[in-house]
C-alpha cells in the first residue's frame, strides 16, 4: 500500500479532525479538566491495548483481558477484606494475572490451539473465578494514598498518574516493537510464522511471553481500575476487551498479524475515547455511541481490504492468505 | 529482551511499594474517617428563597434501558418543566459503575446545576461526585443511594425499614406465618436491596414468625431471563417453599411469569415490589395476590423538586429542613440527608386497574 | 505404498484406521451424552424434583432457544467462520416484534417480521465476510455493536409487557402438546432438518468442504462465497426466530434480551464438538452442547452450589473440549501416519 | 470427432506482479491424444495448468473450448466444461471421507436430491478397483500418505468422465506398479476420446504415454511436436535451451573433516534409521521421490521437527532435538523447500528478511542498528548479484530466482559450516539456476559442507559428489559420483531393487 494511504496515518488525521471539531463546537471539550477526565477514562483500555498490540502483530489475540482485570480486582477486594496489606495484595494480583496469561499461553503454544477459542474459554473461566472469589460483593475504602495515585494528576500537570504511566510504558513498547530484534521477530511471526520459525526465532517462547505480558498488564490495569473507582468488584471492566480490540484494529493493526504500528494504536485509542467524550458532551445518546463504535470497527477492517482488493495482484495474496488463515 | 523488562518494571513497581510497609484495611478504617460532607452544608438555608429559573439538571439512572428508571426520570423531567427548569436523562446502556462515572464527568464538564443519580455502586461513584460538588454542583441520589458523604440528599422511595418489614408482613399474611420462604433480589451489591433484606431478616427474627424460615437469598441481577431461571431453580431446590419475596420490579415479574406457567401456580405465594402494568396479568390470573410499590412518578417528581430546592438555597441538606415539592406538598429532610417519599402502596385485584404505570 | 501387490491384507488396517477415527468422533458426542447422564443422575439423586416432569420441561424450555442459536452458529463455524452478532439480533427481534404485536400486529406476520430482520442482519454479516474478505470475528463484533445500538435506540427504555401481547403467542412460548412444550419441538424439528440437510445433500457437504480446506474447496468448484453467505443467512434467520421465541417465552422484554449470549452460543457449539477451525462437527452435537450447558446451570441451583461457579465451569468445559479434541486429533494423526507408513 | 481441439490456449500471457509466468503461449489438446507438457521447474507449467482449470484468468489471449473462445469465471466453470485437473499438490478435504473427496459436488443422488452414500461408496470402490488401490472409501483423507492422496486425486479426476484430463506431475509420488496401473487407465480414457495433458519430470514416461509434446522455457512457448521423432537429448535441449554442461558447473573441492554427522535418526512414521555424514567441501545430494522423507530428515536435523531416536552432530557437537536456535548456533543453515511459506516473510522488505537470521548480531545496545542491517543486506545482495530496486522493497515483488537468492543471503550471512538446501532451484529461471549451482560449488570450495535435497535428477547428478537415496523413510542407497546414474538413482528411489 502506498505510504499516503497508510491506515494508521489516516487514523491520526481523523483524530486531529475530531479534536479540532470538538474544540470548535463544544466549549467544555478542549479544557484541561475534560481532557484529563477523558484520558483517565481510557487509562485501563490504553494500558491493555499496549500488550494487545504486540499479540495481534504476532497474529494472536487475547480476549480474556477484561476477565483478568475483573479477577485481579476481585482478588484485591477479597484480600483487602481479609486484612492483608495493600502492598502485598498488589503483587499477588499482578502475579495472578501473569499466571492467567501463562495458562492462555501454554494452551496456545503447547497444544497448538487457536488463541481465539482458548481466550473465549478463559474469558468465561476467569470472570467466573472472579465471581467465585468475591461473589457479588463490592469492597471499598482503600487507603487514600493509593487511591490518589490512581486518581490524581501528576503535580503541576493536568495528567493523571495512570496516564503518565501509560506514556512511559507506551514509550517502552514503542521501542520494543519498532526498534528491537524482539519487535522484528513479532512482525515476522505475525506475517509468516513458519518462516520465522525456520529462521531460528523461538516462536513458541515469544508467544508464551506475550500472553504472560498481556495477563500481567491486564491484572495491573485491574489494580489501577479498582483504586481509581475505589471499588473492587467481580464485574469490573466487563466487556472492555471489545473496546481494546476495537482500538487496536482501528489503529491499523491487521487482525491477520504482521502489520501495524504502535502510533496507530495510540491514535486509535484516543480516537475512540475522544469521540465518545465528544458524543457524550453533545448529549448524543448511548445507543448512537454504540452504533458509531461498531461502524468504526467495521470500517477499520473494511477500508484496508477494499484498498488492497482494488489491486489485482494483491487480491491473489489476500485470497491465499485469507484461506490459509485459521488452518490448525 | 525488553518485554521481560516490562514485566520486571511492573513487578519492581509493585515490590517497591511493598517495601514501604503494610497498609491494611484495619489501619485505614481505624484512622479518622475522611472529612464529613463538604462545605456546602455549612451554608445557611433560606426556606423562602424562590426557585431559580432556568435550572439545568440531569438524571443519571442505573442504566437507560431500565423501564422503571425511565418512568422515574420522565416524571422528574416533567416536574422540572413545572418550575421552569430544564432537565434531561443520560446514562449508560449497562448497569456498571464505571460507565456511570464517564457520565458524571461529562455532566460536570457541561456545568449542570444538579445531578440526580441512581448509583450502581455507592462507593465507586463517590470520587467523581465529590469533584462535581467541588465545582458547586448539587448531588441528589434517588432509588439507589451513593455514599452519604458524597451527595447532598437521598430521595428514598420509602423508608427502608418500612419496605423490608412490610414485605415480610405482606407475605406472612398470605401464607399464615408458616413455611419456608426465599428472597429473589437484584444484584447482591445493590444498596437498597441489601438494606431491605437486612430489615426483612430482622423482622423474621420476631417470635410471631418462628414458623417461617428464610432458606435462600437468590440473585437475578435485575436481568429478566436470569431472574426467571433463578426462580425455577429455587422452586426445584426447595420443594417445600411456600413463599417468595422479590423486592425488585424485574425479579417479581419474571418470577410471576414462571410461576403462572408452571405447576407451582397456586401452591407458592409470590409478592414483592412491582409496577401495576407489569403485574396486572398475573394478578388477574391469580398467580399473585398482592404486591407493593410506591409511585415511581412521584419519586422522580420529588427528586426533581428536591434538587431545585437545593440549588435555589431553600435547603442545604441538613436534618430537619423542609421544602415544598409541588403537588406532593411539604417534605422534611430526615437523618443523613434522607427524604422519604412515603409508605409503599399495596396493589391487589381490587385496585390494580386504577393505576397505569 | 505397495498396495497394488497385496490388496486383501491392506484392507484391514485401512478399515481399522477408519473405525478408530469413527470411534473417536462418535466418542465425542457419546462423551457429551455420558457427561449429561452423570450430571442428571447425580442431581436427581440429590433432589428427585430435578427429574420431575416440571423439572425436565424447564430444562427443555431453557435449552431450546440456546440450542436453536447453536444450530445456526454451527453452520457458520463449520465453514471456519464465526457469528458474534446473534445475541444482539435476538434482542433486536424480540423487542421489535414485541412492539409490533403490542400495537396490534398478527402473530404470523410478527414471526415473519422477526425472521426477516434476522435474515437482514445475517445477510449483512455474510456479505461483509464472504465478499469483502474481512475477518469474521471483527465484522460480527462490529455488527454486534451496531445492532445492539439500533435495538436500544428503538426501545429507548420502553418495555413490552406480557399483558399487551396476544395470548396465542404466549401460549406458543409456554404451552405444550401431549406434555411436550412447543419450543423444544420447534428447535428439534429445525435441528433435524438442518442436520439432515448438512449430512445428506450435496450442497450441505460443501459447508464441511469449505471449513476443511477453503483452498481445495475453491479448486473443486464449490461456490465458497455463496455458501458462506448462506451460512450467515441461516444463522441470522434462526437468531430472528429465536428472538420471536424469546418474546413468546418470557413475555416481558426490554432492549437487552440475550445480551452477552454470543459467547454462550459459541461455547455450546465448541463444547458440542464443532471444531472452531471448521470442517468437523454436527448440529446435533451443538444442540447437545447447549443442553449440557443449560443443564449444568440448572443443576448448580438445584444442588445448591453457589451459582457463581456456573460461568467458571462453562469456561473450563470449553477449554476442556477444545483441548481434548486437539489431543485426540494429534493422536489419531500419529496413528494414521504410522499405519500408512508401515501398512 | 470434430477437427477443432477439445481445449486450446491461444497466445495466452499471465503475470503475477513483476513476474511474467506465461508469455504468448499456445497449446492445442485434441480428443484421443495424450499431450505432454515439458519444461523445467518454473517454466510456467503450473500456471498453464491453472489457466486451463479456470483458477487463473489470462491477462491476454484466449482459452478455446472446441474451437470456441470461452471465459472460465472459476474452477466450477472449467469442470462444467469437462476439464478435470490433478494438481501438483494434493487438494483434499482432510476432514471428509475419501469417497466424499472424490465426489464432492457430484454425489450420486437418491430421491429428493439426497446423497446416496451406498452408491457413492460403491462407485469409489469400483474406481479404486480400476486403479488397483486398496483404500476404504469411508476413511477420512486426513493421515493418508502423499502417494495415497495422489491416488485419490487421480480417482477424483477419472470419476468426472472428463473430456479433458490435465495431470500435473501425477506420478511424482507413485511407485512403479502404481504408475503402470495409472497409465493403463489413462490409456483407456484416451481411447474413449478423452484429451490428456500430462506433465512429468520423468522423461521416460513422456515417451511411453504421449503422442505429442509441447515445451515451455521461462514462460515462453518453444515447440509443439510429435514425440516419435524426438530423442531424450532433443527434449532436454528444448527445455534447457543450452548444452547441459554449463548448468552444472561443479568443481572438485578438497574434502575435509566430517562437518555433519547423522546417526540412526528416526522420527516415527516418517523416517527410520537414517545415518550419513557430510564432510567439509562436499556436496551430498539426498534424492528420492516426493514423500520419501527427504525434507523431513532435513527438517529434523535443523530442529524444526523433533526426532524420536538417533543423534545429530555438527563439527563434533551434538545437537539437542527440536531446536532450530541451537542448530543455528552450531553452524547449521537450512534453505527450506517452500520459499513462500518457510523461506521468506513475504510482507517484509529484502533487508529485513536478510536480517532475520541475525537479530542478535545486529544489535547496538538494546535496539537493532538499521545501518548494520542495511550493510549486511547490501553486502550479500552484491555478492549474490541480486536484482532489486531498493532494499526496503518487499520481497514479494522479486522474481522467484531473486527471492531464492534472498533466502540464500539470509543464511549465508550467518556464516554456516553446514548448509542444507532443500529444492534450491525449484521454480526459478534457468539463468539463476546456473548461478545458484555455481554458488553452491563455490561454497563447497570454501570448505562448507553442503547437503542438497532435489527432485531434479539432472541437478542431483550434475552437482553431487555423493548421492544418498531414500525410499519410504529409509536410506536405500549411497552412490558415488561415478556410480550415480539416472537409472541407479531411480531404482533405489522407487524401491524396485529393494
Amino acid at each position: 500500500m502506498a505510504k499516503v494511504l497508510r491506515w494508521d496515518v489516516m487514523v491520526g488525521v481523523l483524530l486531529i479532525v475530531v479534536f479540532g471539531y470538538g474544540s470548535l463546537t463544544s466549549p467544555s471539550f478542549a479544557t484541561a479538566g475534560n481532557l484529563s477526565f477523558a484520558l483517565s477514562d481510557l487509562g485501563e483500555i490504553a494500558l491493555i491495548a499496549l500488550a494487545m498490540t504486540m499479540l495481534v502483530v504476532a497474529a494472536e489475540v487475547d480476549l480474556s483481558v477484561a476477565s483478568v482485570l475483573g479477577l485481579s480486582s476481585a482478588l484485591v477486594g477479597s484480600l483487602w477484606d481479609a486484612g492483608l496489606a495493600i502492598e502485598t495484595i498488589i503483587p499477588i494480583a499482578v502475579l495472578a494475572g501473569a499466571l492467567c496469561g501463562l495458562v492462555n499461553g501454554l494452551l496456545v503454544t503447547r497444544l497448538g490451539l487457536p488463541s481465539l477459542a482458548v481466550t473465549i474459554g478463559t474469558l468465561a473461566l476467569y470472570r467466573g473465578l472472579a465471581y467465585v472469589v468475591l461473589g457479588d460483593r463490592a469492597v471499598a475504602q482503600f487507603p487514600p494514598q493509593f487511591v490518589s495515585l490512581a486518581v490524581d494528576d501528576v503535580p503541576g500537570t493536568p495528567i493523571p498518574y495512570p496516564v503518565a504511566l501509560f506514556v512511559l510504558l507506551a514509550a517502552i513498547v514503542g521501542v520494543v516493537l519498532h526498534a528491537t530484534g524482539f519487535g522484528r521477530s513479532l512482525y515476522a511471526i505475525g506475517a509468516q510464522e513458519q518462516a520465522a520459525f525456520f529462521a531460528g526465532i523461538r516462536v513458541k517462547r515469544i508467544k508464551l511471553l506475550l500472553f504472560v505480558v498481556s495477563g500481567t498488564v491486564a491484572a495491573f490495569a485491574g489494580v489501577v481500575f479498582t483504586l481509581r473507582y475505589g471499588s473492587a468488584r467481580a464485574d469490573n471492566g466487563l466487556g472492555i476487551e471489545l473496546a481494546v480490540i476495537a482500538a487496536v484494529l482501528l489503529g491499523g493493526v491487521d487482525f491477520d498479524g504482521g502489520k501495524g504500528t504502535l502510533g496507530g494504536v495510540i491514535a486509535g485509542v484516543l480516537l475512540i475515547g475522544l469521540l465518545r467524550n465528544l458524543l457524550m458532551l453533545g448529549d448524543v445518546s448511548t445507543e448512537i455511541q454504540s452504533i458509531v463504535t461498531g461502524l468504526l470497527l467495521i470500517v477499520s477492517v473494511l477500508t484496508p481490504r477494499l484498498v488492497s482488493l482494488a489491486k489485482p495482484a494483491a487480491l491473489l495474496r489476500a485470497t491465499s492468505r485469507a484461506n490459509l488463515k485459521g488452518s490448525p | 529482551m525488553t518485554p521481560t523488562r516490562l514485566t520486571a518494571v511492573t513487578a519492581l513497581l509493585a515490590l517497591g511499594v511493598a517495601a514501604c510497609g503494610g497498609t491494611t484495611k484495619s489501619s485505614v478504617t481505624s484512622a479518622p474517617a475522611p472529612a464529613p460532607a463538604s462545605s456546602s452544608a455549612a451554608a445557611k438555608a433560606d426556606p423562602n428563597a424562590p426557585i431559580k429559573q432556568g435550572l439545568k439538571i440531569a438524571f443519571l439512572p442505573k442504566q437507560i434501558n431500565n423501564p422503571y428508571e425511565t418512568i422515574v426520570d420522565n416524571a422528574g423531567i416533567e416536574a422540572a418543566k413545572e418550575y421552569g427548569g430544564e432537565a434531561k436523562e443520560v446514562g449508560p446502556s449497562d448497569a456498571s459503575a464505571s460507565s456511570q462515572i464517564s457520565y458524571i464527568n461529562t455532566l460536570t464538564q457541561q456545568g449542570h446545576d444538579a445531578i440526580l443519580i441512581a448509583a450502581n455502586d455507592a462507593n465507586a461513584v463517590c470520587g467523581p461526585l465529590q469533584q462535581a460538588r467541588d465545582k458547586g454542583i448539587k448531588i441528589v441520589s434517588y432509588d439507589s443511594d451513593a455514599s452519604p458523604e458524597c451527595r447532598d440528599l437521598f430521595i428514598n422511595q420509602a423508608s427502608s425499614e418500612e419496605v423490608g418489614r412490610s414485605q415480610v408482613k405482606l407475605l406472612a399474611g398470605m401464607i399464615g406465618n408458616k413455611g419456608e420462604i426465599a428472597i429473589l433480589s437484584a444484584t447482591a451489591n445493590a444498596t437498597n436491596q441489601n438494606t431491605w433484606i437486612e430489615f426483612m431478616k430482622d423482622e423474621l427474627g420476631k417470635p410471631e414468625y418462628k414458623d417461617m424460615k428464610l432458606v435462600k437469598v437468590a440473585y437475578g441481577d435485575d436481568d429478566d431471563q436470569k431472574s426467571f431461571t433463578q426462580t425455577q431453580g429455587l422452586l426445584q431446590a426447595y420443594p417445600n417453599l411456600k413463599g417468595i419475596i422479590s423486592p425488585t420490579t424485574v425479579g417479581v415479574s419474571a418470577a410471576a411469569r414462571y410461576i403462572s406457567g408452571s405447576k407451582y401456580k397456586g401452591k407458592v405465594t409470590l409478592t414483592g415490589l412491582g409496577t401495576p402494568n407489569q403485574m396486572r396479568q398475573f394478578v388477574k390470573d391469580k398467580t399473585v395476590e398482592k404486591f407493593a410499590l410506591w409511585n415511581p412518578k412521584d419519586l422522580g417528581y420529588l427528586a426533581s423538586y428536591a434538587a431545585a430546592a437545593l440549588v435555589s438555597g431553600q435547603i442545604t441538606g441538613a436534618e430537619g429542613e423542609t421544602f415544598k415539592a409541588g403537588k406532593l406538598g411539604e417534605r422534611t429532610i430526615g437523618k443523613q440527608g434522607e427524604v422519604i417519599l412515603g409508605p409503599p402502596f399495596t396493589f391487589d385485584a381490587a385496585n390494580i386497574d386504577q393505576f397505569d404505570f | 505404498m505397495t498396495t497394488a501387490t497385496a490388496p486383501p491384507e491392506q484392507v484391514s488396517p485401512a478399515r481399522s484406521a477408519r473405525n478408530l477415527v469413527d470411534l473417536v468422533f462418535r466418542a465425542r458426542e457419546l462423551s457429551l451424552v455420558i457427561a449429561l447422564a452423570v450430571l442428571v443422575g447425580v442431581t436427581a439423586g440429590v433432589n428427585g424434583n430435578f427429574l420431575s416432569s416440571q423439572g425436565v420441561q424447564d430444562i427443555l424450555l431453557n435449552t431450546s432457544i440456546l440450542a436453536l442459536l447453536a444450530v445456526g452458529q454451527s453452520m457458520v463455524v463449520i465453514t471456519r467462520n464465526l457469528d458474534l452478532s446473534v445475541g444482539s439480533v435476538v434482542g433486536l427481534v424480540a423487542f421489535v416484534t414485541g412492539d409490533f404485536l403490542a400495537s396490534g400486529g398478527g402473530i404470523v406476520p410478527a414471526v415473519l417480521l422477526g425472521i426477516a430482520i434476522g435474515a437482514g442482519c445475517g445477510l449483512l454479516n455474510g456479505l461483509l465476510v464472504s465478499f469483502c474478505r474481512v475477518p469474521a470475528l471483527v465484522v460480527t463484533l462490529g455488527t454486534l455493536y451496531v445492532i445492539q445500538g439500533v435495538d436500544h435506540y428503538i426501545a429507548h427504555g420502553r418495555q413490552i409487557n406480557a399483558v399487551n401481547l396476544p395470548p396465542g403467542l404466549l401460549s406458543l412460548g409456554n404451552g405444550s402438546v401431549l406434555g411436550v412444550p412447543y419450543l423444544p419441538l420447534i428447535t428439534l424439528v429445525i435441528m433435524l432438518a438442518i442436520g439432515y440437510y448438512l449430512r445428506s445433500y450435496a450442497s450441505g457437504r460443501e459447508y464441511y468442504a469449505i471449513g476443511s480446506s477453503p483452498e481445495a474447496a475453491r479448486l473443486a468448484g464449490v461456490p465458497v462465497r455463496r455458501r458462506i453467505l448462506t451460512a450467515y443467512l441461516v444463522s441470522g434467520c434462526l437468531a430472528g426466530l429465536a428472538g420471536v421465541l424469546w418474546l413468546a417465552r418470557f413475555g416481558t422484554v426490554i432492549a437487552d434480551s440475550a445480551h452477552g449470549w454470543e459467547l454462550l452460543v459459541v461455547s455450546a457449539v465448541v463444547v458440542g464438538g464443532v471444531a472452531i477451525t471448521g470442517g468437523v462437527g454436527s448440529v446435533y452435537g451443538a444442540a447437545l452442547g447447549a443442553l449440557l450447558l443449560t443443564t449444568i446451570g440448572s443443576a448448580l441451583v438445584v444442588l445448591r452450589v453457589n451459582s457463581f461457579w456456573q460461568q467458571a465451569i462453562t469456561g473450563a468445559l470449553l477449554l476442556l473440549a477444545i483441548s481434548v479434541d486437539r489431543v485426540l486429533a494429534l493422536r489419531v494423526a500419529r496413528l494414521l501416519r504410522n499405519r500408512s507408513r508401515h501398512g | 470427432m470434430s477437427d477443432a481441439p477439445a481445449l486450446a490456449l491461444s497466445n495466452v500471457s499471465k503475470s503475477f506482479g513483476a513476474v511474467r509466468a506465461l508469455r504468448d503461449v499456445s497449446l492445442e489438446l485434441f480428443a484421443g491424444e495424450a499431450h505432454a507438457l515439458a519444461g523445467e521447474n518454473g517454466a510456467g507449467k503450473s500456471t498453464l495448468v491453472k489457466t486451463l482449470a479456470g483458477v487463473h484468468r489470462p491477462d491476454s489471449g484466449q482459452v478455446l473450448l472446441n474451437g470456441e473462445p470461452v471465459v472460465f469465471a472459476g474452477p466450477a466453470d472449467a469442470q462444467q466444461a469437462g476439464v478435470a485437473v490433478i494438481y501438483q499438490e494434493p487438494t483434499l478435504f482432510p476432514d471428509l471421507s475419501v469417497a466424499e473427496n472424490i465426489f464432492m459436488g457430484r454425489q450420486p443422488r437418491r430421491s429428493l436430491g439426497r446423497i446416496d452414500r451406498k452408491a457413492m461408496h460403491d462407485a469409489t470402490r469400483e474406481l479404486f478397483g480400476r486403479l488397483g488401490v486398496a483404500l476404504d472409501p469411508e476413511q477420512p483423507s486426513r493421515g493418508l500418505s502423499i502417494a495415497d492422496q495422489q491416488l485419490v486425486e487421480i480417482a477424483k479426476a477419472i470419476s468426472r468422465d472428463a473430456r479433458v484430463l490435465v495431470m500435473d506431475e501425477p506420478t511424482a509420488a507413485l511407485s512403479g506398479n502404481e504408475v503402470a496401473r495409472l497409465f493403463s487407465v489413462v490409456e483407456a480414457l484416451r481411447e474413449h476420446g478423452c484429451a490428456i495433458l500430462f506433465i512429468s519430470h520423468r522423461l521416460d514416461e513422456i515417451f511411453e504415454l504421449c503422442q505429442r509434446v509441447t515445451t515451455l522455457r521461462d514462460g515462453e512457448w518453444i515447440a509443439s511436436e510429435p514425440v516419435s521423432g524426438l530423442t531424450h537429448d532433443d527434449l532436454v535441449r528444448r527445455m534447457v535451451g543450452r548444452e547441459l554442461g554449463t548448468l552444472y558447473p561443479k568443481q572438485d573441492a578438497e574434502v575435509g573433516e566430517v562437518a555433519l554427522q547423522v546417526e540412526r535418526l528416526t522420527r516415527e512414521g516418517v523416517f527410520t534409521d537414517v545415518s550419513f555424514e557430510v564432510r567439509r567441501g562436499e556436496i551430498v545430494a539426498l534424492a528420492g521421490l516426493v514423500g520419501a522423507g527427504r525434507s523431513e530428515v532435513a527438517r529434523a536435523i535443523f530442529g524444526v521437527d523433533r526426532w524420536d531416536a538417533g543423534a545429530v552432530s555438527v563439527d563434533g557437537v551434538r545437537l539437542p532435538a527440536g531446536s532450530p536456535t541451537a542448530a543455528m548456533g552450531a553452524g547449521l543453515a537450512l534453505v527450506p523447500e517452500d520459499r513462500r511459506q518457510q523461506g521468506l516473510v513475504m510482507e517484509l522488505s529484502i533487508e529485513r528478511n536478510i536480517g532475520l537470521t541475525g537479530l542478535r548480531d545486529l544489535r547496538k545496545g538494546v535496539t537493532i542498528s538499521r545501518k548494520a542491517e542495511r550493510d549486511r543486506a547490501k553486502d550479500w545482495a552484491v555478492r549474490l548479484r541480486l536484482k532489486f530496486a531498493r532494499l526496503s522493497d518487499g520481497v514479494g515483488v522479486l522474481s522467484g530466482g531473486n527471492q531464492q537468492k534472498v533466502v540464500l543471503a539470509k543464511w549465508l550471512a550467518t556464516g554456516p559450516s553446514v548448509l542444507i538446501v532443500d529444492e534450491p532451484t525449484r521454480g526459478i529461471d534457468v539463468g539463476t539456476k546456473a548461478e545458484v549451482h555455481r554458488l553452491l560449488s563455490e561454497l563447497a570450495g570454501q570448505g562448507i559442507a553442503v547437503l542438497m535435497i532435489s527432485s531434479d535428477l539432472p541437478e542431483v547428478l550434475g552437482m553431487a559428489d555423493r548421492v544418498l537415496v531414500m525410499h519410504e523413510g529409509r536410506l536405500t542407497a549411497e552412490l558415488s559420483r561415478a556410480e550415480a546414474t539416472e537409472e541407479s538413482v531411480m531404482t533405489a528411489a522407487t524401491g524396485r531393487a529393494a
